[in-house]
């Protein structure tokens, strides 16, 4: 597939055009197994958290930073911006707005990159299944690696499924991003359908 | 017929009969009597030129076949030639600028000549009453011109004339009356071999009497409403011949009596001339009416005259005619010009003048002219008050030296005030006959002759050394209406090129690293002046120029040398600045800066009493901390430093930009020049002393200033402009460190400023080009665009920044070193915030222009031009071999410096060491070189693949930017450190500054005052001044 | 108020000032050494016995040339403010009155006797008091009455013009004539011509001559003055 | 293997040693914050981990050459400050290169990678990099003064730029260190460093809250790694130069950490203790108190010690 | 030196009336607003300097200086009166009344611009 028809970026006016960097992502393939798996192990022992609170179960990621949960002993940090993080926390119920926002912030992320979603509503729609503003089902929009269910999940199950989350890093079971790239198309396809107007790239680099 | 033109008398007797005749010939027609007209005239010319010529000793000529004094006699002695000559060459060509005013009434022709006659009678004759009828027929053509236009401004005008001239004749009358009753005689000559006999009361009143209406017919402050209003309201044509004719008439008169006047009070004629200097040139400053503001000048120039007249009266031949002529010629020569161009241009506001600019040939008269009056070189005023103010100061004559130099500014700010309005155009057509046109050029061309003269016979045996650069680039000038500007600017490089290989033939040691700076900067530079397609005609004659003058300023060996050398420099970077396109204002404070500078100098010079350079090395202590401040003064001003460097930002910025780098880069240094100057010649007084103290502090505080406020500024130019003055300060302290490493350091910093700052300027010049604004925050984004230009504005950071391994740090590291050594220890830290500061502004410069967000705007913007990229390329490899060998240079400087004061700066390879420190700058180079590699050779190793991303790839809180103009930060990108120190840069200077140009316009509009306009408040003061003349001859 | 007091104030410094002229005055008891040459040789050098036409003429000639000048620029200046020029409004002719039978026929008969007394003042200028200049004046006198006779009467401009510059150009003639007969340093010397027999009418050598040219240019030029300001 | 080989492998030992105790510093720091807020506080180890991690990213991006550049200056500055400073006192391998230079060098060689960085950053695009940058260069400059303050006072006091000479001059018992010798000088100095090190309260540049988290907003991978790196190395190398100036120095690796950890304590504790400044506040803070002891402390050498 | 007066009548009295017409003329001249009356002060000064002139040229008790019958050669010396000062009047009148002459053209034309004859009011031009 060529990267032409690919990546059309017809969201965006002639000028913008000029602005955005055009190209897709590509699969990037893992390096020899032993430093691969030395890599994972690092990985998964320092997960930056992408600070965005999508939705309402970000709410209950605030208290693991506090005294009591303190989620940096496990190696989990916050980082303000995607370029430094790895892992993406959609908190509970995307709204058609949000999604856009998620989908960009995600793309800015640098591989490997882990999503983790919080709550009923990413799985599938939760308490909003028939709302005409709330995804579905997130797992069609961004590869995700987890799911920790619960309305809301407690910290403590938070803190359960990052645990689980490390050992499927460790494993090597998490490679989104070269999940996202092969599926790119269909991904797309589908965030287009929700996202009306869009004036975006078509991968946000 | 020989014999006719070698009478002076057929002067008067051709006019006279050419005047009866014409109304006869005029029955004849019209053709007959304007020939009749110009040819008297042009006869009167000859006949003056022809006496002039056979003159081999001073000629009396006896009328009525008796000696004199039983008859009336005339003289024509050199003296009296020379003044004859002027008056009648300006006739003529007065007469022939008349023609259109002429042509319709024989009367106004007799009258024309008759005033001619009248003027050459109080030149020539040597009898009291003949003197009287001459001024009177002098007056009362006069009147009669001026009444030939009716209009109410001519005929009040013309009345208060008359007017004044009545009691001007009544006083005169009454003064030979009384002369004849106590001498007996009216031949002067007689009068003065018996002056004993009037040294009574009597006798007294009658000189008091003589000399009241002579020096009114000065026109002396305050006496002198009258003249004002005529020149004002009177043709053009007119004006000229009373300002530059009559007034003659009556100055020689006034010579001719003026060793009767008791020598003891020579004084009181001094303090009038000056007065009368002093006072037209701070009303002339209020002056909006051309002719009226020619009239201040006119009666300034005339107060001026009268001044050196009251020193010299008695001087010998050379000397009078250098001074008291010198002046007088400037005057004349600029005056007639200026008073026929105002009259083809027929616009009394000045603010309409810009019709001028149509015609080239009339405006370069123009400028001619204006430099003439303001006392530039090569013009003849600038001999004539460069030898009057070194006389002065041999006799101390401080005062008046200051307020020559203050009125002289003054009259400079409202002359080229009024240049700045004639550049400024105008869609009006000019209509200009050539009988107007003709003697304007002539007299153009007779002042460009004459300063040519000047230059040769002023500058004595070295004269060809300054001459030929001056003809070179004038010849540059004129030409470049005609070749094509590559060529234009080959030809000027080649200039350069000669003078430069000449130059260093004939200076060693510092002269010859200042040489070196100021002609192959200047070379180097050159080559990115090609950039342009169209460059302004006389561009690259002014460029020669300037680099030429910076030249002779490292030939020069004695001060007039060094002063003519700086006087032309500031005159070519004034017409440089002010060809920029919105540059008059910022060229008008540049000029007026300039000439206060030059002021200083002039003053310094003269209170040294030294004519060469190495004299200023024998001055006494307390002389020369005076001579030191004056001239350091002067430097200062033109380095822009800490107070008077309001003019810095707009000069800077409003040249043309290849110009400001000359001006920037090498220009700047000539002040480091004039500063080194003096600090060698007068090491002993100043070392140590607090002169040095406080020139430090100076330049500590230029520097942080210079930082701070070129960290706020929006516009490229001015913040480069500011850094320029910065970097400056951090000059001037090294250089009054006086101390070896401090002189090192001085010069060091000085190269290593011409090759950052000329980096700076040319790449922004590219920027400029490309991008067209001046606004850092409009841009944004162009190093993708103009990568060399990016990369060479960073290298100059870097090395104005001093970071390691550029050359930069070799001048920290010796300043502080020199700093410290000397004991000046919180200037150093002060010097530290100072270059903490620059960081501030040099970040901001590269970021807001290159890095950041490209604007769609600029999506097609290329590289700069190859011409411009080509220096850059040359400077920033000598920046390099600097940087990797500084011992190379540093070393040169050192052997330079070490002439003068035992070297404290040793050498072991290329490591330099002090008594406090040691650096080794090619270690430092190969071992950053090397740690940068391995660490980029490391990162690209490390990554696996990089994605190539454009400007909206970037993190945007989930969305994505929209305009990169609200994305780029740019503007007002120091708000947190404004508030923290803005209140430190508050315009304090310039408040001051404009204060003072407030203040001088408000009492220039307060003496105005006296000036009501009433023929009798006119009449009122001729008779106070009358009266005070009368107390101060009589009280004393 | 206050103006005319600080004038009245200089006014009576300078009275002070003459004051001092006045009382330090010494009345002249003895000719002056110019004069008294003028007194003892006068007479025989130019044969005028009219020492002050002596002196007027001849000795301070130049002078008298240049009162000459002064008094041809000065009409020339009133003609040059008061005379039509071409461009100029043509301003109604103002009414004048008729002046009285009187004035009529006594101007008929006194101004050719009014002419005829200039005349003989100039002509007789070296002999007794009087001169080209008061000659001159006395026949302008003569033109004035005449105007106030016969106001809408004109002059003829040109026939005054001419006499006006030939006998100024003429002056200046005799003056070379003088260089040239006499040699360098002779100009305005009357002695060109014979001295003549000590008070004849025709001794005193140009003397008369320039009287006679004096006498007509004044004479003419003042009632060029006089017309040029009536006619206004 | 001559001279020079020999002293760029002890250079290398001491850049990996330094390396290893900034990072481990960091994350001491880390530590030390946690436990002021009743937490555990990440691992000793995590330094390392985040490095191995940022290094081992799989995709990049680049902005342009500069951006790409700007780490690279970064870390050449860090590495090359510490070259140019004698980590050990009395030995002539782990003086480094310092013989290219005095202490002029080392204080000027400190903008080097900051100004390198500072274009790199700016290059990204990014606004919130260049608000960093002009934070960071005003709070620098204006830590600078005091700074500068204290640098003079002890050129005075010991006569020299030469850092060994200064530590030779502080031997002989800890009474002659510049800490007791010149006290105030040293405070000055320690509050600049608390600018210096951009922890609390003059945390202005990185600002997360405010401009997450300023000039490296954009770095991630690689870039990241070696911007840690740099931090790690960087804040060795300052604190070599403090111990050296003011703290007599260090004899061997043993007395070098303990001396510079407890300088980096003062920075630890007073960042815990305190919130965050505002740029214009952290100016007039360093040009007010600091700037009048570093004066005191200026003078006191120039009339006192000599 | 001392006051002569009584010693000279003549000479003085004419010397004191030529001072005081200078005195009066410009007093005319300075404070009159007519431009007429100004003129006629002007011609009233310049009559008094005539006056000097002649006064000072005047020697008690002798007669005019033409040398015919009534005053012969031989004792001209001591007979006459100085001859230059009467000269010098002669001429200066001449000149006073050039000027007079311009002074009243001047007069008629300001008065056709402007229809008066008060000197205010011709202050056009200042400053």
């Amino acid at each position: 597939m060529s990267s032409k028809d690919l990546l059309p970026n017809d969201g965006l006016s002639e000028i913008d055009q000029e602005f955005f960097c055009q190209a897709p992502p590509e699969y990037i393939s893992p390096l020899p197994k032993p430093i691969e798996d030395f890599m994972n192990w690092a990985r998964s022992e320092s997960l930056f958290i992408l600070a965005f609170g999508t939705g309402c179960g970000a709410i209950e990621l605030r208290p693991l930073t506090t005294s009591r949960f303190d989620m940096y002993q496990y190696g989990i940090q916050m980082r303000a911006t995607p370029r430094q993080s790895s892992v993406f926390i959609v908190g509970g119920y995307a709204s058609v707005k949000t999604l856009k926002r998620i989908v960009r912030s995600y793309e800015q992320m640098q591989g490997p990159k882990f999503v983790v979603t919080l709550g009923s509503c990413p799985i599938n729609g939760g308490m909003y299944w028939d709302s005409y503003n709330t995804i579905n089902r997130i797992d069609h929009y961004l590869p995700i690696d987890i799911s920790i269910c619960g309305c809301m999940p407690r910290p403590e199950s938070i803190l359960a499924g990052f645990v689980e989350l490390k050992k499927m890093i460790r494993a090597g079971q998490c490679d989104g991003a070269n999940l996202y790239a092969k599926n790119f198309a269909w991904y797309k396809a589908n965030q287009k359908r929700i996202i009306k107007d869009w004036n975006m790239p078509d991968y946000n680099w | 017929m020989v014999a006719y033109f070698q009478n002076p008398l057929n002067i008067y007797i051709t006019a006279m009969a050419a005047a009866f005749l014409l109304g006869l010939v005029h029955k004849l027609g019209k053709m007959a009597s304007l020939t009749l007209f110009y040819g008297a005239l042009t006869m009167m010319a000859a006949v003056t030129l022809g006496s002039a010529l056979s003159l081999s000793q001073p000629l009396i000529i006896q009328t009525a076949g008796f000696i004199a004094p039983l008859s009336i006699n005339l003289q024509f002695g050199y003296y009296e030639a020379f003044f004859t000559i002027c008056v009648n060459i300006a006739a003529l060509l007065g007469g022939l600028y008349l023609y259109d005013y002429l042509k319709d009434s024989v009367l106004a022709r007799a009258l024309f000549l008759m005033l001619v006659v009248g003027i050459n009678g109080m030149i020539m004759t040597r009898d009291l009453f003949n003197l009287f009828i001459f001024i009177e027929i002098t007056s009362i053509a006069t009147y009669g011109l001026i009444g030939l236009d009716r209009n109410i401004k001519a005929l009040s005008a013309g009345f208060k004339y008359i007017l004044a001239g009545g009691m001007i004749s009544a006083f005169f009358l009454l003064g030979t009356a009384l002369t004849y009753y106590k001498t007996g005689t009216l031949n002067i000559d007689q009068i003065i071999a018996m002056k004993d006999v009037l040294q009574d009361p009597i006798g007294l009143t009658a000189i008091t009497l003589l000399l009241t209406a002579l020096l009114i017919e000065l026109k002396p402050f305050p006496a002198n409403g009258w003249g004002l209003d005529v020149y004002q309201g009177s043709n053009a044509g007119i004006a000229a011949m009373i300002s530059v004719g009559v007034s003659t008439g009556a100055l020689f008169a006034l010579y001719k009596l003026l060793p009767l006047f008791p020598a003891q009070h020579m004084g009181i004629i001094s303090g009038i001339g000056l007065a009368t200097f002093f006072f037209s040139n701070l009303m002339g400053l209020k002056q909006t009416d051309a002719k009226r503001m020619l009239g201040y000048s006119s009666i300034g120039q005339m107060g001026l005259v009268l001044l050196a007249l009251s020193f010299f009266h008695t001087a010998p031949l050379t000397m009078f005619l250098g001074i008291v002529g010198g002046l007088f010629l400037n005057h004349f020569l600029a005056k007639a010009a200026l008073f026929w161009i105002a009259g083809i241009v027929k616009k009394d506001h000045i603010k309409e003048w810009g019709i001028l600019s149509q015609s080239k040939m009339l405006t370069v008269v123009f400028i001619i002219a204006v430099f003439a009056l303001i006392g530039l070189p090569p013009f003849p005023g600038f001999w004539a008050k460069w030898q009057f103010i070194m006389v002065l100061g041999s006799g101390n004559h401080t005062f008046i030296i200051a307020a020559i130099l203050i009125g002289s500014l003054f009259e400079a700010v409202y002359l080229l005030r009024w240049f700045n309005y004639v550049l400024a155009g105008s869609e009006e057509k000019l209509a200009c006959e050539k009988s107007k046109r003709v003697p304007v050029l002539i007299f153009g061309l007779i002042t460009a002759f004459i300063s040519a003269l000047l230059i040769k016979s002023s500058l004595g045996p070295q004269s060809s050394i300054y001459f030929f650069p001056i003809a070179f680039a004038v010849i540059l000038m004129f030409v470049g209406n005609f070749i094509p500007t590559k060529l234009r600017a080959l030809f000027a490089i080649s200039g350069i090129s000669y003078l430069s290989y000449y130059v260093q033939m004939n200076v060693s040691g510092l002269n010859l690293i200042f040489a070196q700076m100021f002609l192959w900067g200047g070379m180097i530079l050159s080559i990115a002046t090609f950039y342009k397609t169209k460059a302004k005609p006389a561009t690259y004659g002014l460029l020669f120029l300037m680099l030429a003058s910076l030249g002779g300023l490292v030939l020069s060996r004695t001060t007039l040398e060094f002063f003519f050398c700086w006087e032309i420099m500031t005159l070519a970077s004034y017409l440089l600045v002010i060809s920029g396109k919105n540059a008059k204002k910022a060229a008008l404070t540049y000029i007026t800066f300039s000439l206060g500078s030059a002021a200083f100098l002039m003053a310094g010079f003269a209170l040294s009493n030294s004519l060469t350079l190495m004299g200023l090395a024998a001055l006494p202590s307390s002389q020369a901390t005076i001579v030191f401040t004056l001239l350091a003064l002067g430097f200062l001003i033109k380095m822009g430093a800490f107070g008077v460097h309001i003019w810095v930002p707009g000069a800077y910025a409003e040249a043309e930009d290849d110009i400001s780098a000359f001006i920037a880069a090498i220009l700047s240094k000539a002040g480091v020049f004039g500063l080194f100057v003096i600090a060698i010649y007068m090491q002993s007084t100043i070392s140590n002393s607090t002169l040095a103290y406080s020139l430090g502090w100076l330049g500590i505080l230029t520097a942080t200033f210079g930082a701070l406020m070129a960290a706020f500024q929006e516009d490229i130019k001015k913040l480069l402009a500011y850094s320029s003055m910065g970097q400056m300060g951090y000059v001037i302290a090294a250089v009054a460190l006086m101390s070896h490493l401090g002189w090192v350091t001085a010069l060091y910093l000085s190269i290593n400023h011409i090759l950052y700052k000329s980096l700076l300027f040319l790449s922004v010049a590219g920027v400029i080009y490309r991008v067209n604004t001046r606004e850092m925050y409009k841009m944004g984004g162009l190093i993708k665009k103009m990568p060399i230009s990016f990369i060479s504005a960073m290298m100059a950071i870097i090395a104005m920044s001093g970071v390691p391994p550029l050359t930069g740090f070799g001048g920290k590291w010796l300043m502080y070193t020199a700093l410290i050594e000397k004991g000046w220890h919180l200037q150093a830290a002060l010097a530290f915030f100072a270059s903490g500061i620059a960081f501030l502004y040099m970040y901001r410069l590269v970021h807001s222009i290159f890095l950041g967000q490209a604007k769609p705007e600029h999506k097609d913007v290329k590289e700069a031009p190859l011409w411009l990229i080509i220096p850059q390329v040359i400077f920033m490899g000598l920046m390099m071999v600097g940087s990797t060998l500084p011992r190379l240079w540093v070393e040169k400087l050192s052997v330079a410096v070490g002439e003068f004061m035992p070297s404290t700066l040793t050498w072991s390879g290329q490591t330099a060491t002090t008594s406090l420190g040691y650096w080794n700058g090619f270690m430092v180079m190969n071992i950053v070189g090397v740690i940068f590699v391995i660490v980029l050779i490391f990162l690209l190793l490390t990554f696996q693949k990089v994605q190539k991303v454009k400007q909206f790839n970037i993190v945007f809180a989930g969305e994505r930017p929209f305009t990169p103009e609200t994305t780029h930060v740019a503007y007002n990108m120091y708000a947190p450190v404004q508030k923290a120190l803005g209140g430190w840069v508050k315009p304090r200077a310039t408040a001051f500054w404009d204060g003072v140009t407030e203040w001088s316009h408000t009492l220039s509009h307060m003496f105005a005052g006296i000036y009501t306009g009433n023929g009798q408040t006119y009449l009122f003061f001729i008779l106070l001044f009358f009266l005070m003349l009368n107390f101060l001859i009589g009280a004393n | 108020m206050i103006k005319r007091f600080f004038i009245a104030l200089s006014l009576i410094i300078l009275a002070g000032t003459f004051a001092k002229v006045v009382y330090n005055f010494v009345p002249n008891t003895e000719l002056t050494n110019v004069a008294k040459h003028y007194v003892q040789h006068g007479t025989q050098e130019l044969g005028a016995t009219n020492l002050v036409t002596a002196v007027v003429v001849t000795y301070r000639g130049l002078d008298t040339l240049g009162e000459v000048v002064v008094l041809f620029i000065s009409a020339a200046g009133v003609g040059l403010l008061l005379r039509r020029r071409k461009n100029d409004l043509v301003t109604k002719e103002e009414k004048r009155t008729e002046p009285s039978f009187l004035v009529q026929s006594v101007a008929e008969i006194l101004v050719p006797l009014i002419f005829m007394l200039g005349a003989y003042i100039f002509l007789n200028g070296h002999l007794t008091p009087g001169g080209g200049f008061q000659g001159g004046a006395v026949i302008a006198s003569g033109t004035m009455l005449l105007f106030l006779a016969a106001p809408y009467k004109h002059l003829n401009h040109g026939v005054l013009t001419a006499l006006e510059s030939i006998s100024g150009f003429a002056y200046v003639l005799i003056g070379i004539l003088g260089v040239t007969l006499l040699g360098a340093g002779h100009f305005i010397d009357n002695r060109f011509l014979p001295l003549g027999e000590l008070g004849t009418l025709l001794s005193a050598g140009a003397i008369p001559i320039i009287y006679i040219i004096i006498g007509l240019k004044v004479g003419t030029e003042l009632s060029v003055v006089l017309e040029d300001m009536r006619e206004e | 293997m001559g001279p020079l080989g020999l002293k760029i492998i002890y250079t290398l030992i001491t850049l990996v040693i330094c390396g290893v105790y900034g990072l481990l510093l960091g994350a001491f720091m880390a530590k030390t914050m946690a436990r002021v807020q009743g937490r555990i506080g990440i691992p000793l180890h995590q330094p390392f981990v985040d490095i191995i991690k940022n290094y081992g990213k799989r995709t990049a991006i680049s902005h342009g050459i500069m951006f790409y550049l700007g780490p690279v200056f970064r870390l050449t500055g860090g590495i090359g400050t510490l070259v140019f400073i004698p980590v050990i006192f009395g030995s002539e391998y782990f003086s480094n290169f310092s013989v290219a230079g005095d202490l002029l060098l080392v204080m000027y060689f400190i903008f080097f990678g900051q100004l390198g960085m500072a274009l790199g950053a700016s290059e990204g695009g990014h606004p919130y990099s260049p608000i960093g940058i002009a934070r960071g260069l005003a709070q620098m400059c204006a830590f600078e003064v005091p700074f500068a303050l204290a640098i003079i006072a002890i050129a005075i006091q010991y006569n020299t730029f030469s850092i060994t000479e200064i530590v030779a001059a502080q031997q002989g018992g800890i009474l002659s260190w510049t800490f007791f010798t010149n006290p105030f000088a040293v405070v000055a100095a320690l509050l600049a460093m608390l600018g210096m090190n951009m922890y609390p309260p003059f945390s202005i540049v990185l600002a997360p809250q405010e401009i997450p988290i300023g000039p490296p907003t954009e770095y991630h991978s690689a870039y990241l790694g070696m911007l840690q790196s740099n931090r790690a190395i960087f804040a060795a190398a300052k604190l070599v130069l403090f111990m050296n100036l003011f703290f007599g120095g260090a004899t061997n690796f043993p007395v070098l950490v303990l001396k510079t950890w407890a300088i980096y304590m003062c920075s630890v504790l007073v960042g815990a203790a305190f919130p965050r400044f505002r740029p214009e506040e952290t100016i007039r803070f360093f040009l007010r108190w600091p700037t009048v002891i570093g004066i005191v402390g200026l003078l006191f050498a120039k009339y006192y010690l000599i | 030196m001392g006051l002569y007066l009584n010693q000279y009548p003549l000479a003085s009295i004419v010397l004191i009336t030529g001072f005081m017409m200078i005195l009066i003329g410009l007093w005319g001249m300075l404070t009159k607003t007519n431009i007429i009356k100004i003129i006629i002060s002007i011609t009233v000064v310049e009559t008094g300097v005539n006056v000097i002139l002649v006064s000072i040229g005047y020697i008690q008790g002798r007669t005019a200086p033409i040398l015919d019958t009534a005053v012969l050669q031989i004792d001209a010396l001591s007979r006459v009166v100085d001859p230059i000062p009467s000269a010098l009047v002669l001429t200066s009148i001449v000149i006073g009344l050039g000027t007079t002459a311009l002074m009243l053209s001047y007069v008629i034309k300001m008065y056709r611009v402007r229809q008066s004859l008060n000197i205010e009011d011709f202050g056009v031009l200042k400053w």
